[in-house]
C-alpha cells in the first residue's frame, strides 16, 4: 500500500479508536444522570451493546448495510466478514453501530428488563441500523440516489437511535414517581461529576465520529479534516453556552445538566453537515441546536410526559433530525441560504422523516413483540429496589 | 413529647412520607442505615455468592408531642407494610425537652 | 446524664463545633442527614424546577452529664443560630448508663 | 426494652457483629458518624500536615428486651477493646414501646 | 497536499485531539482536590472555559496572536477565522488557549462568582493571552527576536495562567475557614481518585501538548517528536518520584497529593525545553521540578497565605518559570551547562519576566475592574452553604 | 525520514500514547475493584510503576532487553539510553514494561506495605521482566530462535505478570476476613463504575498495545494493523459476552464483575496471537477465554484459597498462558486446525513454561528476601484501618 493509503487506513482506525470510546462516555452520562441503584445495570447494558455490536455487525451487519445493494433498499449479505483489505472499514463501522443502540439504553434506563433490553439491542444494531444506513452511505442507497446528504450520522445514527429511544420510553412507560398528579417531578441524576466526564469523552470521540466519516486523509481529504473538526468543536461549543444562557434566563441559574446536554446535541446537529458548512454555519447550527435541545426536553417531559431520564430523545432524535434538515440551510454547497433554493431542504426533509418512520415503525413492532411476549418492564419491587439488586444480584457502590 | 424511630425499607420511604404529611407531620429527620435482621438478601460478586443480612434501609427520626404519637406510629406501619420478611421495625421514646434554634421556642411549641 | 441531639445546618457546624470546645464538651458524635421541616430549596434539574423540603442537615448526639446539660444547649441555640428558616432543633433526652469502652469507666465517669 | 448505642472502631465491627451473633443478638442497625474525642489522627494534605480529632466511627443501635441488657453490653465492651485511646463508648437508654411492622408485633415480641 | 504534508496536519489534529481533553484532566483534578459542595461550579467553569475559548479564539482570538504582526507586539486581526487552509492550526491554538484560562479556575475554586469569572475567562483567553502568545511564538514576536525559547509554552500558556490565578487568589481572599488564628487550616478535596484520573488524563494530553508543538512530524521532525514524548514523561516521572521522596522525608508519610502534583509540576517544567533539552537533562528537570513545587506550595501557603485549592499557582506559576530558566541552564545547544555561556539564560530571563509582568498586571486591572463594579466573591453563605447550591440551584452527588 | 518512515514512528508513538493510558485503567479497575480505605495506596502505587518503569527502563530496562544478545539469554546493557532515532521505541516498550509491574499491584492489593512494593516494583520492570522479553522480543533470543509466538506479549507482558502476582499474593497471604472457617468470603469493590470506567479505558488502550506491536504501519503492514485491531476487538467483546452467559447459568443472574473480568481475559488471551489468527480465530479464543477465567477465578478463590482482589492471577496469568498456547491451535500459518500439526503448539508450550518458571522464580527470590528483611506485609492494625490512613496519612474520599 503506498503512503497515501496508508494515511486513510491508519485515520481511519484512530478514528474508530476515538469512536470506541465514546461507549465509555454514553456509560458515564447514562449512570451519572440517573440513580445509584441501577448504575450496574446501565453498565451492563453499553457493554453488552458493544459487545453484540462487534460481533453482530462482524458475523453480518456490516454486509446488510454495505453489501452490494439489492434494490437500494438493503445489502446482499454474507456472513463472518473476512475482507482483508477492509478491516478498518469493518472497525469503523462496528463502532458506528454500536452507538445507536447505546442510545436506547439511556431513554429506557430504570425499568426495562435486562434480557429483553439484550434483544433489542441485537435487533437495532444487526437490522434496524443497517438497514436504513444502506440507504445512506452504501453509495447505492435510494437516498444516496435522491442527494441526501447526512454525512457522519446525524439522522443513519442519532435519530435512529433517539426514534427507537422515543418508542421504548413510549411503550415500557415512566418511572414509579416521575409523574404524579399530573406533575411531572425532577429524579436528579446520582453523580453529574461522572456524567460531565461522560460529556467530555463523547466531545472527544466525535472528533473520530465526524472527522473519521471523511474516511480518508491524504490529498484534499486532509484540510476537509480539519475543516470537519473545527464546524464540530465550534457547533459544540455554541450548542452548550446557548442551552446554559436559556436556563439562566428560563430559571434565573445556568443550568448544568442543561448545559451538558447542550453540548451533545450541538454535536449531534452538527454531525450531518460538518463537511457541507462553514464555520459560521456551524455556530449558528449549534446555537440553535442549543435553543431546541432546552425545549425540546422540557416538551417531552412536561407536556407529552414522556420519561426519558437522560434527554436521549430530544439530543439524539430531535436535534439529530433538525441539524439534518439544517444542512438544507447552510450547506455551502446547495443550501437555502447560500442561494441553493429549497431543492436540498426537500430531500433533506424526505430523509429524516422517511429514516424516522423506518426507526419508529420497526422499534414498535419489536418493541410490541417483546412486551407481548417476555414483557418490557421489572416488577414494581424491583424498580423501587433498584435494577441493581434483582437483576444482578449486586450493587456498584459498596 | 416522644421520639419515634422507624427503620424501614429504602423504596418505601417516599409513600411513608406521603402518609406522614397527609397527618401533618411535616417535622423530621431521615439517613440511611444498614440493618441487620431477619431478612437475607443474595448476592454475587467475582464468582462468591453470598448471603448478608446486611441490608440497606433508612432511618427516620421524627420528634412529636404526645397526641400525635399514635396517629404517626399507625401512619407509619400502615405504608411501610408488606408483609414480606424486612418491613422493618418502630422504637418509641421518651423525650425531655426540645428547643427551636432560629425562635428559641422550647416544648411542644418547637414541634410546630 | 443527658442525650443531646442537634439539627443544624451543615455550614453552622464548624462554628458550633468552635463553641462546644470553648466550653469543654469535647465528645460527641455527628453524621449528616436530610431534614425535613419549614425550608424550602428550590433547585433546577434538567428543565423541571422544583421545591424540596429534604435538605441536608448535620445531627450531632452529645451525651453529657447532668451540669453541662443547659450550657451546651445554649452554646449550640447561640452558635447555630442565624434566624432564616431552617437554623434546626434541639431535643434532649435521658441516658441511663454509659461505659467508655477502653477503660470500663461507667456513668458520668465515662464521659470525661 | 433499652436501647444501647455503641460508638466504636470502624475496624471492630465485624468482631462486634460476630459477638452479637454469638449471644443471638440478631437484630440492630449501624451506620458511619464523626466521632470527636480523645483520639487524634495524624493526615497531610498537600503541604499541610495536621491533627484531627475528628475520626471515622460505626455507630450501633440495638434495641433489646431488658434480660438482653447486660450480656449485650459486655459483648461489645469486650470485642471492641484494644486498650488505645479511641476504643469508644456505649449508651443505653430507655424505650418505651417497639412495633415489628411485618407483623404488628408490640413491645418484647417485636424484637425477636 | 503530499504525503509529507498530510502527516503534519494529521499529527497537529491527534494531537489537538489529546490536548483537548486535557479540560477534562483539569476538571476532574479541580473537583477531586475541593470539596464536594463546589464541584458543579467547577464543572461548569471548565466547560465554559472550552466553550468560550473554542467560539472566542475562532472569533478574534486566533488573529491577535498569529496575524500579521504589528510591531513585534500583537496581530492583525480579522473576524471570524475562515482559511480552509488553517483549520488545523487554528484547532490546535484553541486547545491551548483554552487551557490557560482554566489554571485561573482551580486557583479561585470555591468562593468566586460565576458570572465574573465567565467574564475574565473571556478577557483572558482572546485577550491577554494571545497577545503575550504573539511575543514568543507568530514568528515575529519581540521575544522570538531576542532568542527566547519556549517550545510548548511553560510560560506562554502555563505561567501565564498560573500568574493570572495568583493575582485572582490575591484578590478574591481565601475561602472562609482556611487561614484561623494565623494557621493555615488543610480543606481536604473530596475525591482523591477522581483527582488522580485527572493527573493521567493530562499526562496523557501532555503528549499532544509538547510534541504537537513541534506542528510536524514529516521528514527530520519525526524523531523531534520522538525525543519530546521521551522527554515529556522522563521529566513527569522524576518529578513524581521526587516529590514523594521529599514528603516522605518532611512528613514521614509519602503524601499522594503532593506526589500528583509533582507529576505536573515536571510535565509544565519540561514543556520549554521538552525539544531542547536531553532525555538526561529532562530528567534533572523533573527532578528539581519535583523539589521546588513542594515547596513553593508550602511557602505560598503557609508563609504568604494566599489560598489555592490545587496548587495551581505553584505548578503552573512557579515551576513553568523556573522550567523556562531551565531552559537556558540545559539546552543542549547554547545551555550553560553545555558550554552556551550565560546569554540564552538572561534572553529565558527577559522573557519570564516580561510574560509575567504582562499576566499579572493585566490580570490586575481586569480583576480589580470586576471587584469594584460586579464583585469578586459570592456572599458569606453562598460559600458556606457551597456555590452549587446558590450559582446553580443543584447539587452534583444525589 | 521519508513518508513511510514517518508513518510507522507516528503510528508506534501514537499506540504508546494509548498504552501509557492504560495505567489509569489499571488505576480505576483496582481502585474500584477494592474497598475505598486502600485506594490512595493503590493510585500511589500505579503512579510509581509508571515512574519507575520510565526511569527504570530508560536508564537500563530497555537495553538489557533489547541490546545485543548476550548467549540469546540477555541484552548488553547501556546505562541511560540516548540514541535519538529510536526513541519512539524506547517509549513503547516503556510503556509496555510499566504494565507488567502494576499486574501484580492489584493482586497484593489492601495488605502490602508501600517501601516494600516499590522495591518490587522496581525489580519486575527493570530485571524480571526484560530478560524474559529479550527471549522473546529482541529478534536473537532462545525462544525467537526457537519460533515461539507471542506477538504483542500475552506471555511476554501479562503472564509474567500475572504469575509474579500468584507468588506475590500466596507469600503475602490472604486479606484479613477474606477467609473464615474454611469459607471464602466476598469483599465487593467499592465502586464497580470507576471499574468498569477503567476497563473501557484498558480496552481502548489495547488497541495501541497489540496494534501498536506489529511496530510499523507503512505497506503491507497497514492491513495487518487493521486486521489487529478487529481479532483484538472481536476477542474481547466474545469474551465478555460468554463470562456474563456462564454467570448467568451458574448464578442465574448476568454479574458484572466477572463480565468487566472476562473482556479483559480476551483481551490478554488474543494478544499473543491477535496477528496470527482470523476473526473467527479471535471470535473463539475469546469464547474459551470467557469460560476459563470464570473457572479460574473461581477455582483460584475457592479450592486453592489465594487471595486475588481483583482476579489478576486469572485475567492476566492464567488467559495469559491460555492464549499464547491456543496460538498453536489457531494460528492460520502453522496452527493445528490449520493443519499444521504439533509443533508450533509444542513450541508454544516450552515458552509459556519457561517464561512462567523465570517469572515465578524470579518472584518468589525476590520477595521471599523482602519478606525475610524488611517484610511483605503491613501490620494488622494499618490494614484494619486501611492503607491509606497509615501509610499515607490520608483518605481518598473526604
Ligand atoms: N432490635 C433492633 N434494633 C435495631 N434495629 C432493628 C432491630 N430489629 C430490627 N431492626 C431493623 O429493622 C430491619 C428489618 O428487620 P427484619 O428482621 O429484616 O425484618 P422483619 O422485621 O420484617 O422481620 C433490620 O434490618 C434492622 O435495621
Ligand atoms: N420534630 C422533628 N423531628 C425530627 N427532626 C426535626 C423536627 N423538627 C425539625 N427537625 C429538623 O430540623 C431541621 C430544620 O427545621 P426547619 O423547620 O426547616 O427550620 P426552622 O426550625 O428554622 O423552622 C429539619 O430539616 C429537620 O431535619
Ligand atoms: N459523650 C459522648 N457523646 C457522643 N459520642 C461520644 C461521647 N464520648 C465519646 N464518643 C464517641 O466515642 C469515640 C471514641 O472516643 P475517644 O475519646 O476518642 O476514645 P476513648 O473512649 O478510648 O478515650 C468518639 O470519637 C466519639 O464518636
Amino acid at each position: 500500500m503506498d503512503a497515501n493509503g496508508v494515511l486513510d487506513l491508519m485515520w481511519i482506525v484512530i478514528c474508530g479508536i476515538l469512536v470506541f470510546f465514546m461507549q465509555a462516555g454514553f456509560t458515564l452520562v447514562e449512570t451519572g444522570f440517573t440513580r445509584s441503584k441501577n448504575a450496574g445495570n446501565i453498565i451492563m447494558k453499553n457493554i453488552m451493546d458493544l459487545c453484540i455490536g462487534s460481533i453482530g455487525f462482524w458475523a453480518i451487519g456490516y454486509t446488510i448495510m454495505y453489501g452490494e445493494s439489492i434494490g437500494a433498499f438493503i445489502g446482499k449479505t454474507t456472513l463472518f466478514f473476512d475482507n482483508k483489505e477492509d478491516m478498518h472499514n469493518l472497525f469503523f463501522q462496528t463502532v458506528f453501530a454500536a452507538t445507536a443502540a447505546t442510545i436506547v439504553s439511556g431513554a429506557v434506563a430504570g425499568r426495562t428488563k435486562f434480557s429483553t433490553y439484550i434483544i433489542f439491542s441485537f435487533v437495532i444494531t444487526v437490522i434496524i441500523y443497517p438497514i436504513s444506513g444502506h440507504w445512506v452511505w452504501q453509495g447505492g442507497g435510494w437516498l444516496t440516489n435522491l442527494g441526501f446528504i447526512d454525512f457522519a450520522g446525524s439522522t443513519v445514527v442519532h435519530s435512529v437511535g433517539g426514534w427507537a429511544a422515543l418508542v421504548g420510553a413510549i411503550l415500557i412507560g415512566p418511572r414509579i414517581g416521575k409523574y404524579t398528579n399530573g406533575k411531572s417531578n425532577a429524579i436528579p441524576g446520582h453523580n453529574l461529576l461522572i456524567g460531565s466526564l461522560g460529556v467530555f469523552i463523547l466531545w472527544l470521540g466525535w472528533f473520530g465520529f465526524n472527522a473519521g466519516s471523511q474516511l480518508a486523509i491524504s490529498g484534499d481529504n486532509a484540510n476537509a479534516v480539519a475543516g470537519i473538526i473545527i464546524t464540530t468543536n465550534l457547533a459544540a461549543a455554541a450548542a452548550a453556552i446557548t442551552a446554559m444562557i436559556v436556563t439562566w434566563i428560563s430559571y434565573g441559574k445556568p443550568d448544568i445538566s442543561m448545559t451538558l446536554n447542550g453540548a451533545l446535541a450541538g454535536l449531534v446537529a452538527i454531525t450531518a453537515g460538518c463537511a457541507a458548512v462553514s464555520p459560521l454555519g456551524a455556530f449558528i447550527i449549534g446555537i440553535i441546536a442549543g435553543v431546541v435541545v432546552v425545549f425540546s426536553i422540557d416538551f417531552i417531559d412536561k407536556k407529552l410526559k414522556i420519561d426519558d431520564p437522560v434527554g436521549a430523545i430530544s439530543v439524539h432524535g430531535v436535534t439529530g433530525a433538525l441539524g439534518t434538515l439544517l444542512v438544507g440551510v447552510f450547506a455551502t454547497d446547495g443550501g437555502l441560504l447560500y442561494g441553493g433554493g429549497f431543492h436540498q431542504l426537500g430531500v433533506q426533509a424526505i430523509g429524516v422523516f422517511s429514516i424516522a418512520a423506518w426507526a419508529i415503525g420497526t422499534s414498535f413492532i419489536v418493541l410490541f413483540i417483546l412486551k407481548k411476549t417476555i414483557g418490557l418492564r421489572v416488577s414494581k419491587v424491583e424498580e423501587e429496589d433498584g435494577l441493581d439488586m434483582h437483576e444482578h444480584d449486586m450493587s456498584v457502590y459498596n | 413529647m416522644k421520639k419515634i424511630e422507624a427503620i424501614i425499607r429504602k423504596s418505601k420511604f417516599d409513600e411513608v412520607k406521603e402518609a406522614l404529611h397527609q397527618i401533618e407531620v411535616n417535622f423530621f429527620s431521615y439517613w440511611d442505615v444498614t440493618g441487620v435482621g431477619n431478612e437475607k438478601e443474595g448476592h454475587v460478586y467475582r464468582g462468591v455468592s453470598y448471603c448478608t443480612s446486611d441490608i440497606q434501609r433508612r432511618f427516620l427520626s421524627i420528634i412529636v408531642s404526645d397526641p400525635f404519637l399514635d396517629i404517626t406510629v399507625d401512619a407509619i406501619i400502615k405504608t411501610a407494610f408488606t408483609g414480606i420478611v424486612g418491613d422493618g421495625i418502630i422504637f418509641v421514646s421518651d423525650v425531655i425537652e426540645s428547643y427551636r434554634i432560629r425562635t428559641g421556642e422550647k416544648g411542644s411549641d418547637a414541634l410546630k
